[in-house]
């Protein structure tokens, strides 16, 4: 199914869970925060809730800054 | 051994080592960073919250190259023009971060960026209550000073110059006032450009800086790193030490008596 | 390992470990210079000819105090306000102190302890003549810095501000211009007032600092003493690590792309 | 005929023959007041609310020493610390000046005098919609700047330094980005305390310079309202005429050639 | 009628009506210079001495330019590095004005145009005892200001910084002592860029302002030669009236008693 | 009857008005304002309105400020 | 004849002197000085003193200068 | 005998050396210089010079400078 990261659109499995789709995209699960459609994903939960087709999500990181 | 080792910052309950916070842009790598990083003697480095590229995984994460027993990290909400963005930029820290400490930036204009300090009560009030530590960047008005710390925050971090303008304190007057007002640490951030400036800062009596252009900017940063991390503990040094008066005219270092026969 | 340490001052063919010279005047006593000197980091000292007490033998004689393993002695001429003075001064103690350095001060004035520069060339002539290796005090004039080279000289020590005052470098473009031109050491003697003084000098690309009054007047001598040691180590680091260059506007830190959608 | 006197200053549509604004308080006495003024060359003149005093009518009124066809009433809000203080006196200045000019304080702190910015914001909101001419005492902030001219204020009026201390502009290069983004006339009011400190503020591209006690407190109150007339005059020129730039080294202005020969 | 207008700066028996001097070099021609001289006021301005052009005849002499009966010549040696040039350029300029004033410099190295000390006092010893008038250009140590005095100068002319260089006072401290120490006029002569530079000079109490590049060099030099004859005038009239102290903190303008109820 | 003026108590001319009041006070009309139990009366409606007993005037005029 | 004048070699009538040259060369005699082979000439012998062939002079005026 | 040492009038054994008159004020050698009637005397000397009534000396040694 479609969704949107990051601003992208991205085909992923079908109601994929969160904590799946971190390992799908290859990330680093302690090093990420999740929004789904505008409200944060606390990490815990990320087992439970699985994606909608046209979910956007957002996906950051720490990178330098000042 | 050295004197004024046991003077500690502390923040929120959190001792702090080194005086100096530095941040972690603009290096030419990894590699640099880390040596400016652990040169410097810094304990708190500050972060920024981007999107992480989904495209593109090879590029390493910043956080496999900062040793995360050793530093504290200080996320910032850099890049937010509105109290709602700051806030959200906050939340997605902690959750990324496992920490509740936030350095809030709400910039109010693209050319200086200089705070719009309205937003930042607004938003400095919302995450006070959701139990962030909270560090605001601010400009050096002593009366938004004492309103952000009537509003709960960990300490205040005004301005000393424009974000990379290297042009040092501006106002070392206002500084002061806020130092002498404050209840919370006062820690300048943003304007230093070479290792007087730092060492100026810290003789105003301010008990922190924070800086990052300075440092990653220079034509050697790793050299610059440490020469910042030296600037502030003489700064420190100098004031606890209490300096001689200014004096127009001048006074003998030599004795006057004893001098041979004419 | 610290950078910079491979960055030796040299003076007359002698390697210095530390750009930071001190005197040993108005100290509370010979413990406390003692612990000054050590923490400061200091190699080279400067010390007074006077006469020996002969009705009192109890006070003990500085040179007890200062390790001349540790230290390298650099007697002056103060209080000398003609070059006959200076220069009988100066064999003095060469005699005593076995050494032919000599820090060669003509004071001109006695409210400002300014040097009397015509005086001052006469003395460097003679001197030189007989082997001494003379850093003269002069003031912040690039045209006597270069007379004084084509004289001989070891080094240039022009004043940073009247001696006591703590006034701090008062015509930074001078001293970065006899920097400029010089090709013997240029060392900021006198004026310096607290450890940004000391890093603004090293900042101008001065090859040391000296200083007597700054770290002995202080309310704590010895914290003082460690601060000027840092800071000029932090402005020698800083002014070959290149600072950024001064802007009148911000540029950020953090990165512009990747923030998250609004 | 001088040049630069086509060079007008405007507010609210009001044509403004000096660019130097006075203030009234501290006079020895308002015989004192009127000489002053009147060397001073200034047109704008500010003055406070304050309550008679009915017990003792013997007390002259200010307004019978000033001649209100020679000059411009400007009632500011001194000593109020909200916004209803500040939206009050405004309403009563109105109200007994007949004009809708007002120089709006609303003071955040009892030592420094400055603004309390966010009260300032809403004074201003409400007075400018009541038709006021709003000329608001703001830091020197080019955020805060911003937001009051986006309210309809008439001119903004930075602080130069706290009111009285005499200080003059502590931080030029905010004043200088002030003016650069404003789009209506900026004015420097308090700090003042010299001819020079005036003369800085119109070299920056200041529209125009407010201050009271620098001349009133001034030993010679009549003489110092004269320099700053002229320095007022003198600023302003030199902005328009366009400074040399500045140089570490020299340029000669005699020429070279045509020496005789040697 | 303005105040301080009795007070009148007087060398070598001469009254002279402007604190300012101008020198006469760099303008695009003698019509812009005769504009400037007029509007700035000043009534001693500066002449260099060189070769008439004998092939060329048509080139106007810059003395038609000059209206003798209203202003006061003084010859410069500028283009001198000995004593000797300096003396044969002095009765040369003696020969061709009928004066015996004389601008005495002597330069002693080309990047910085500052004097050569040395050479400036024996130039001095010569010329005084030839009855000259001497005005010495030399830097800004208040020793050598004394020996000038001790030789007989009219007045001494301390740089504020480098000719033509347009950084104003760059010690302000040594001017402000030399003028405490001279028993002749004292006039800052090169340096000064823009208004506030001739403003600063005067109110630390030198007798007079001495420019060429400031105004000639500027975008509109008609306007600076106004700016700068106010800002002369401005800068004697503050040091004469007595500025207010500097305070850290602020004291209202406005009376604290008198507010309406709460 | 008794009003308070500017903080203190004044005994006036039952029901006087305001423009009497200014002038009983010997103040200049055209140099004053004033309040009314915290509302500013209009200076052409001076004539019109009369003091009650407890009223409280504020009366204000400019004087030297910076 | 010939002398050098400022630098330049100049053929002038013989034995002319210091006042006639200064006319000969059209210049105002109120407005400058004279070197005769490094010694100034005081104007009030410009009529009496005459050139030699081979003499060197150098003749001044006032230049802008500051 | 008499001499004056530091300015002050001092009795020492008549004709003594240098060298013993440092001994008999208790001063240490390798610290100090000497002038004799305003020369310096090299201290490899010492030993040899004796003093004679009415000599001035000037003994020195470092004391705190700047």
């Amino acid at each position: 199914m479609e969704v949107t990261i990051n601003g992208e659109p991205k085909s992923v499995p079908d109601s994929v869970r969160i904590a799946e789709l971190i390992d799908f995209l290859e990330l680093k699960k302690e090093r990420v925060a999740v929004e789904l459609n505008c409200f944060i994903v606390a990490r815990k939960t990320w087992e439970d809730i699985s994606l909608k087709p046209g979910d956007k999500l957002e996906i950051i990181h720490f990178v330098g800054g000042g | 051994m050295a004197t004024g080792c046991e003077d500690i910052l502390e923040i929120a309950g959190q001792k702090i080592r080194s005086r100096l916070f530095v941040g972690t842009g603009k290096y030419a790598g990894s590699q640099q960073m880390k040596e400016a990083l652990e040169i410097s003697g810094a304990q708190v480095v500050t972060v920024a919250v981007r999107r992480v590229n989904i495209s593109d995984r090879s590029r390493e994460s910043l956080l496999d190259a900062i040793d995360l027993e050793k530093y504290i990290l200080l996320p910032n909400t850099a890049g937010c023009y509105t109290a709602e963005d700051a806030i959200r930029y906050a939340r997605l820290a902690r959750e990324a971060g496992l920490s509740d400490w936030v350095k809030l930036e709400v910039i109010g204009d693209e050319k200086t960026l200089y705070p719009d300090n309205e937003a930042l009560l607004q938003a400095t009030k919302v995450l006070v209550k959701e139990g962030f530590i909270v560090l605001p960047y601010t400009n050096d008005d002593p009366v938004m000073a004492r309103k952000l710390e009537d509003l709960g925050v960990a300490a205040v971090m005004p301005l000393g110059a424009p974000i990379g303008s290297g042009l040092g304190i501006q106002n070392p007057n206002n500084i002061r006032i806020i130092k002498e007002m404050a209840r919370v640490p006062v820690i300048v951030d943003a304007g230093v450009g070479t290792a007087s400036d730092a060492t100026v800062a810290m003789e105003l009596g301010c008990d922190a800086v924070l800086m990052n252009t300075g440092i990653a900017g220079a034509q050697d940063p790793i050299r610059m790193a440490e020469a910042m991390g030296l600037a502030v503990r003489a700064g420190r040094l100098a004031y606890l030490a209490g300096r001689i008066p200014k004096k127009s005219y001048a006074t003998a270092s030599s004795p006057a008596e004893g001098m041979v026969a004419r």
